[in-house]
């Protein structure tokens, strides 16, 4: 007890110092000090309480509730006298604050009191809130002082308000403790208002009109969902006589409406708070705030709030999934929504903003869902979640600082204008979407938890994953553009390097570390027989890990690397300058530097249409919500508790058979295929074991790489096919698969971005066009596998008894129709072509030369039998003969399809890839999840 | 920094056999704008006349472009003839058709193969060549060349053809047109050529016109402009009428093209087989004075052969101006708001010859 | 042998501008533009071709070299800028009021302005 | 037989040919011809490209082209002129913005004669130069550029 009101008091007293200090050095130790106290008694309450369990404590506090009222009454005055600079239009937010205030006096003086029996409580939850809040919430702090000096030296123009500012924050995280320790709804109702309060107060401050209007906006939506906050509070205190939180979730889950509306009304004001549609409007505005508030509000408070709330009647939403499903619809439909909003914008703290809401929405999805594993998922992604967007919000500030721009396009080439800035920024991106790093475990986590609860739910995140993947790795190529900048002195000090620094080192340690954190952490919080961790199999996490290591150790290869050839232009058609190689003689005697700037896809689907159409459907599952709850009454039985899958089993004979022949056979193949093309085209063509001559001479060339980056990249695309593969063959875990496979191809982006060739990098854009296209497909094929034998390893649907075909012909056709584009065939060889040219000369390839060019190959060698493996799947119950029949007839197919089409374009692309991921993948995994399980 | 990506497409660029260059603006894969430079075959073969005789020049004129070879060589001695007020005999004048279009025969094939490159029908570019080579060995069986026929002189022919080659020369070309029927269907209806060509690079008759545009670009877009309906060599005797079409497109243009095939082997037909009787050439001599302007349908379009004789054995002025060079100002107008992908596609769908625009 | 009508007629080159706006209005097509430099001036020679006409059409101005200067058609007829760049590069004259100018990069020559040289022709063997 | 020799793979440049012999090389790839069966893959991209295949006299405009592409084919490389133009500048070698041919611009490795060059004696040129890659990747790094040998 001593250290929880330790670290909901203690903050307020740095807040009330820094609040008359404006001494820097005085400013600079106090949050120093404070943050360092803050953490390590955040610690000691993880270490006094995981070993006893959850706890509730009812100190005597006197006139507490008279308190609370007061409070909430100034709280009440003292914003609605900030009121008076609204507009007309505005009008809504006082409206909404009087009436919030109406319903609060009215339940405290119309009623009878009802009597707090648990005031605050502690669990696992409240644990892991805390060090997040904390240490995440602490460095932001420890980062914004040398921050704020920068801003203000760099805007005089602003006025300095860092005392009100700092004092601030501190309240922030205060007020942060209370929400997350409050058993108490009341109480944790004020402090839920007090961080409304410190969130509008700090969007306003740099006072210019637009930050004004958006901090009412902010303050409008938020006091929206404390509105309803209020109205279940009222609906508590007259129908439940209860206002315990634990006391409210065990009543919901018994089914009883006293307590269940107030649950969907506090969801709600959840919703408001984690921006979720239609609400996103207020975070997005947000980000006229000074950086730090950003890191603050996405990372450790605010909207993790609001999900924290949502998770915490999760075990309602078990218990009643047609309150809980739409919730968890609305979830997933904002991941969807926001993720393809983020392809649209090029200003990095938008981008960040969507990413923030889309992973919130999958939070909430988890929470709608409530099962074990569902939560378990959740808990992991707000974690990861916390560390990587704060590390990321941190590295952005730090860099507009630099050059003056948030936006992504004027981040090129920072790998060597800042390369430490550039490694934070790309460790935190790493984080956000790719294996082995923690939010894509968490989403591994998701998917499995949502096949079990959903299988719409897992295909909204198959859907949304791509766009994911598409804007984070356009991002990291511009980074990656080695554009030959001048390189730049840091000017980020040391509080903001050790602050960034910290949680770059706990994003790459997330995912060695993840299983002790769900084993002390997050595990014991969950129902006793869930073992969520060993769902994603003890082999897997092994494999993770080996990832981890090799992307670590990769980059030490390089000491060893001996340095062969002198460095080449990038290709520029043949027109570079003599003088200066990166640049290009143009027409009207114009020179130019190569310039490449990332697709937005405007002319695909808009920001404004997406939001306002994702905007009705949200409003649309809030009503159903609502209107589901008069029909819940009656506690359903939950799902019964999905039996563990099988331990994984790897065959090593089938990994060593991979290794091995994969590169003669993906030879052979890709002879085959130069043969029988030529056959067509009425040639005689090369002889069948051609291929090999040609890498056997690549790698006697000299080497020609326009930077030394390339290698590195192609090692990694290399290795990670191979692993990917090798995983596939060893029986592993198909998902698994996936991802390695996509971190693979994000590698063979980077090479062809690194280079700052035009042609290069439309190529790589392309490839990412492609990846988007594809992977909704590879997803909706390892979630069909899965409804089919119930389990995602290789080896079990290998041993499944009846041919895949028949169970899933329309994944079949799906899948077919995709590893058309990632084979490289036309009408989809779009990035890059085996033969025949294009419009980009060898895109993605076109600075790759000699030996790098030579393991691309041979890694497509090793990518082309994966891709021929997931065919072989389909045919695995057959007898061996005739699956590879059918697997080579598939494969033939394709390469007369290459032989009978003329290249589209890459619009047409990605919509007839979603089209028949859609029509094809989703229609027979939903009707074989609906009436196939008999 | 700039905001767009800015590609230089070319000079070197595979799906360019020749060196052109364009600066392509580019929003996501939308074209803002694309800014040709030209000059990379530049030679300056014009001011070749003050150098060489006009009797010489005749070799020059046709290696100003090695596809477009013969109608260039058959446009320089007809100005020169015109000067000279030289009656070339009607053999030659039919024979000078038959050749004119076993070149448009050879080019449009030519350029069907490349067409399909641009956007990527690899098999498709095969076949087009290989029937390529089977009009080919007619060429060289009439004339003894494959690309450079070096069949025309000032005053006619220099070769003649006799009954039993013509023969076996029609056989070839009845055997060539049914298989050309399989390849132009492919252009005509695969879905997925249509996708790429049909709607793509859009050209109103109106701004073709004012543009300056020829030959089957101005044609598709339904103007009836073919200077062969000015009735020179034998064309007047034979019977054909222009190809149009109206669509405008890239797919329109590979259609008058495609047409076009049939209506040449119609024409080589009627050369041949009304062929009348008689030498090939008249003796020339003297020297040229006064000018003349010569125009002629190539593959490509109306091409302008103009010379300027002084009375001395030099002219004084030989001046070109190829199709191609015609319609570049077409082409500029064409590329601005497409994507990327189409503009190999728009750009081949004029059919440059960069070796004649430049000279 | 069928030879065309090729009407040449000669004009002054303030003129050029009007008359080719003219020949726009009645919808005439820019067919060539060619140049010759005879001992004291350039001859250039502007052909057009009317819709539905047989014939073409030629404008004759005389620039002569010590001026070589003249106006631009490209506000009329867009599709000069081709013909009017090469004016400038081959010919060294200057053309005022060029659209699209390329300002002496249309070719890049080894020899400036070779053919504003003029070179007496041989007299022939 | 190296592995230089069973996989040339081209690029072909034109610089200020006429287009005759550009299109009897490009003729070579098509199924009369069909150098394929050789391992001759045309590449279009000087970074992937073991043989450069040129034609036409360089010109003002296009030398420093011709140069960088030849510095951008990376080593062992041979180049193959071909055509009259691209070995004397032919018939144009009088033109004011012809710098004769090609080996003005860079070390020619053999000379495929002819106006134009017919496919057979193209493939022929292609042929020696793989000699001349085995050569040069059997010499020491960084010797063994240019030399000369004429195609029949």
């Amino acid at each position: 007890m001593p250290v929880l009101a330790f670290l909901i008091l203690f903050p307020l007293l740095p807040a009330l110092l820094l609040s008359v200090v404006s001494h820097q050095g005085a400013r600079t130790w106090i949050v120093r000090l404070g943050v360092l106290a803050l953490a390590l008694a955040a610690v000691l309450l993880a270490k006094d309480h995981l070993a006893s369990g959850p706890a509730f404590y009812s100190p005597a506090i006197p006139h507490l509730e008279g308190a609370i009222f007061a409070g909430e009454m100034l709280l009440y005055l003292y914003l609605l006298w900030r009121c008076r600079q609204i507009r007309a239009l505005e009008a809504w937010v006082p409206l909404v604050l009087l009436l919030q205030a109406g319903v609060i006096a009215y339940t405290r003086l119309g009623l009878p009191p009802v009597p707090a029996e648990r005031i605050f409580g502690v669990d696992n939850l409240s644990i892991l809130m805390a060090l997040i809040i904390a240490v995440v919430g602490g460095l932001v702090c420890a980062y914004a002082v040398p921050y704020m000096k920068d801003f203000h030296d760099q805007h005089p123009e602003i006025r300095d308000r860092r005392r009100p500012f700092f004092f601030l924050l501190f309240l922030f995280l205060s007020a942060m403790f209370g929400i997350v320790f409050s058993n108490h709804l009341g109480l944790l109702f004020f402090f839920w208002e007090i961080t409304s309060l410190c969130c509008f107060l700090l969007i306003r401050y740099a006072g210019s009109e637009e930050s004004i209007r958006n901090a009412y906006r902010a303050l409008g939506l938020n006091l929206l969902g404390g509105l309803a906050f209020a109205l279940g509070l009222w609906w508590l205190s007259r129908h439940a006589g209860t206002l315990d939180l634990d006391r409210v979730v065990t009543l919901g889950k018994a089914g009883a409406l006293a307590a269940l509306v107030p649950v969907v009304l506090i969801s709600f004001a959840g919703l408001t708070k984690a921006a979720q549609l239609p609400f996103q409007s207020w975070l997005l505005g947000a980000m006229v705030a000074p950086t730090p508030v950003s890191a603050l509000l996405h990372s450790s408070t605010m909207v993790k709030a609001g999900v924290f709330i949502i998770l915490k009647f999760s075990p309602v939403f078990l218990a009643h999934p047609s309150v809980g499903m739409p919730l968890a619809l609305l979830g997933g439909l904002t991941f969807l929504v926001t993720s393809l909003a983020a392809v649209t914008q090029s200003n990095a703290k938008r981008v960040l903003a969507y990413s923030t809401v889309a992973n919130l929405g999958l939070v909430v999805a988890c929470a709608g869902v409530g099962s074990p594993q569902a939560v378990w998922a959740a808990l992991l992604l707000v974690l990861f979640h916390a560390v990587s967007k704060g590390l990321l919000f941190q590295a952005v500030g730090a860099a507009e600082h630099g050059l003056h721009s948030r936006d992504i396009e004027d981040m090129e080439g920072l790998i060597t204008a800042r390369p430490a800035l550039a490694l934070a920024m790309l460790v935190g991106i790493l984080g956000m979407f790719l294996a082995p790093f923690g939010m894509l475990v968490g989403k591994w986590a998701c998917l499995q938890a949502f096949l079990r609860a959903s299988p719409l739910l897992a295909l909204l995140l198959a859907f949304g994953s791509a766009p994911t993947l598409f804007f984070w790795a356009k991002w990291m190529g511009k980074l990656a553009s080695v554009a030959g900048r001048p390189r730049v002195r840091d000017s980020s000090g040391l509080d903001e390097w050790v602050s960034m620094g910290t949680l770059a080192v706990l994003t790459l340690a997330a995912c060695g570390l993840f299983p002790l954190v769900s084993r002390v952490l997050i595990e014991p919080y969950l129902a006793p027989a869930a073992a969520p961790l060993s769902a994603l199999g003890s082999g897997n996490l092994s494999v993770l890990l080996l990832m981890l290591g090799l992307l670590l150790l990769l980059p030490l290869a390089f000491l060893f690397y001996p340095r062969r050839g002198p460095l080449a232009a990038p290709y520029l058609g043949g027109a570079n300058r003599q003088d200066e190689p990166g640049r290009f003689l143009g027409s009207l005697g114009r020179s130019f530097g190569s310039e490449t700037r990332n697709y937005y896809l405007a002319n695909l689907f808009s920001e404004k249409g997406l939001l306002r159409w994702g905007g009705v459907l949200g409003l649309g599952l809030i009503l159903a919500m609502f209107l589901a709850l008069p029909g819940s009454a009656a506690a359903l039985p939950g799902p019964a508790p999905a039996s563990l899958p099988a331990a994984p089993r790897f065959s090593p004979l089938g990994l060593l058979a991979y290794l091995v022949a994969a590169p003669l056979a993906g030879g052979l193949l890709a002879g085959a295929d130069r043969v029988l093309t030529a056959r067509l085209q009425g040639r005689v063509g090369p002889p069948l074991l051609q291929p090999f001559w040609d890498v056997a001479k690549l790698l006697k060339k000299r080497a020609g790489v326009v930077n030394r980056f390339q290698d590195y990249y192609v090692a990694c695309f290399a290795l990670f096919a191979v692993l990917a593969g090798g995983l596939f063959f060893a029986g592993g875990d198909l998902l698994l698969v996936i991802f390695a496979l996509t971190l693979a191809s994000v590698f063979l982006v980077l090479a062809g971005y690194s280079p700052h060739s035009p042609y290069s990098a439309v190529g790589a854009d392309r490839e990412l066009l492609q990846m988007m296209a594809y992977e909704p497909m590879l997803l909706i094929l390892a979630l069909g596998a899965y409804q089919a034998v119930h389990s995602f390893q290789v080896s079990a649907l290998v041993a499944a008894g009846r041919p895949l075909v028949f169970t899933l012909p329309g994944v079949f056709l799906g899948l077919v129709f995709v590893v058309t584009i990632k084979l490289r065939k036309s009408p989809f060889d779009l990035s890059t072509s085996h033969h025949g040219h294009q419009e980009l000369v060898k895109g993605l390839t076109t600075d790759l030369s000699g030996p790098s060019l030579a393991w691309v190959e041979v890694a497509h060698w090793y990518e082309n039998v994966l891709l021929l493996g997931f065919v072989y799947l389909f045919f695995a119950a057959w007898p061996a003969w005739a699956a590879l029949a059918a697997t080579a007839l598939v494969y033939a197919l394709e390469v007369l399809a290459d032989n009978a089409c003329a290249r589209l374009d890459y619009r047409t692309m990605i919509k007839s890839a979603w089209v028949v991921a859609g029509l094809l993948g989703a229609v027979n995994v939903l009707v074989l999840s609906y009436f196939g399980r008999s | 920094m700039g905001t767009r990506t800015v590609v230089p497409f070319g000079p070197q660029h595979p799906v360019l056999p020749e060196p052109i260059h364009l600066d392509l603006v580019l929003e996501d894969e939308k074209v803002v704008e694309a800014i040709p430079s030209i000059g990379f075959v530049h030679r300056g073969l014009e001011k070749l006349a003050e150098k060489k005789e006009f009797g010489e020049m005749v070799y020059v004129a046709e290696r100003i472009c090695g596809i477009c070879s013969f109608i260039h060589s058959a446009a320089y001695c007809q100005a020169v003839e015109g000067l000279m007020k030289v009656e070339v005999p009607p053999r030659a004048q039919y024979l000078r058709v038959a050749w004119a279009e076993m070149s448009r025969v050879h080019s449009h094939l030519l350029w069907l193969g490349l067409f399909a490159d641009s956007f990527g029908f690899e098999s498709l570019f095969m076949h087009s060549w290989r029937l390529r080579e089977r009009l080919l060995d007619v060429v060289e069986a009439t004339t003894g060349g494959r690309v450079i026929f070096g069949s025309c002189k000032v005053g006619g022919v220099r070769r003649d053809v006799d009954a039993e080659t013509g023969r076996r020369a029609l056989q070839t070309l009845a055997v060539l047109e049914a298989e050309c029927r399989e390849i132009t269907g492919v252009f005509e209806k695969d879905s997925t050529v249509r996708r790429r060509t049909v709607g793509v690079g859009l050209l109103s008759g109106k701004d073709a016109w004012s543009l300056g545009a020829v030959g089957p670009t101005l044609r598709a877009s339904g103007v009836s402009s073919d200077s062969r309906s000015l009735g020179g060599s034998a064309y007047g005797a034979l019977d054909w009428q222009p190809v149009v079409e109206t669509a405008g497109d890239c797919h329109a243009r590979a259609m008058v093209r495609a047409r076009e095939l049939y209506q040449s082997f119609s024409l080589i037909r009627q050369a041949l087989e009304k062929m009348p009787a008689g030498p090939v050439e008249t003796r020339v001599s003297g020297s040229p004075s006064g000018e003349c302007i010569v125009r002629l349908e190539q593959p490509r379009g109306e091409v302008i052969h103009y010379v300027k004789g002084n009375g001395t054995r030099h002219l004084e002025r030989y001046r070109v101006r190829t199709p191609t060079f015609a319609n570049v100002p077409a082409l500029v107008h064409m590329l601005a708001g497409y994507q990327l992908v189409d503009v190999p596609v728009i750009v081949l769908s004029i059919d440059p010859c960069i070796s004649c625009t430049e000279r | 042998m069928t030879m065309e009508e090729q009407p040449i007629l000669p004009l002054d080159p303030v003129q050029l501008p009007a008359k080719a706006a003219e020949f726009a209005a009645e919808g005439r097509r820019l067919v060539q533009v060619c140049a010759t430099t005879l001992p004291g001036s350039f001859e250039i020679t502007y052909t057009f071709e009317a819709a539905g006409a047989p014939g073409l059409t030629s404008l004759r101005v005389l620039v002569p070299r010590d001026r070589s200067t003249v106006p631009s058609i490209t506000e009329s007829y867009f599709a000069a800028f081709t013909y009017e760049n090469e004016l400038q590069d081959l010919f060294g004259l200057k053309v005022e009021g060029l659209k699209l100018d390329f300002q002496g990069t249309f070719y890049h020559l080894a020899r400036k302005a070779p053919f504003s040289e003029a070179k007496p022709p041989k007299e022939g063997k | 037989m190296g592995v230089f020799s069973k996989s040339p793979w081209i690029l072909h440049y034109d610089a200020s040919s006429c287009n005759g012999c550009d299109i009897e090389v490009l003729a070579c790839l098509t199924p009369l011809y069909d150098v394929e069966r050789f391992g001759i893959v045309n590449t279009g991209n000087p970074k992937h490209a073991d043989i450069l295949l040129i034609t036409g006299a360089v010109n003002e405009q296009n030398l420093p082209v011709v140069r960088t592409l030849y510095d951008q084919m990376p080593s062992p490389k041979a180049v193959v002129a071909i055509g009259a133009c691209a070995l004397s500048g032919g018939i144009f070698q009088d033109c004011y913005n012809v710098h004769r041919g090609v080996d003005s611009a860079i070390p020619v490795d053999v000379y495929v004669p002819g106006c134009a060059a017919r496919p057979e004696a193209i493939i022929d040129g292609v042929v020696q130069a793989l000699g001349v890659l085995e050569e040069k990747a059997a010499a020491p790094a960084g010797r063994g550029e240019g030399g000369k040998a004429v195609a029949a």
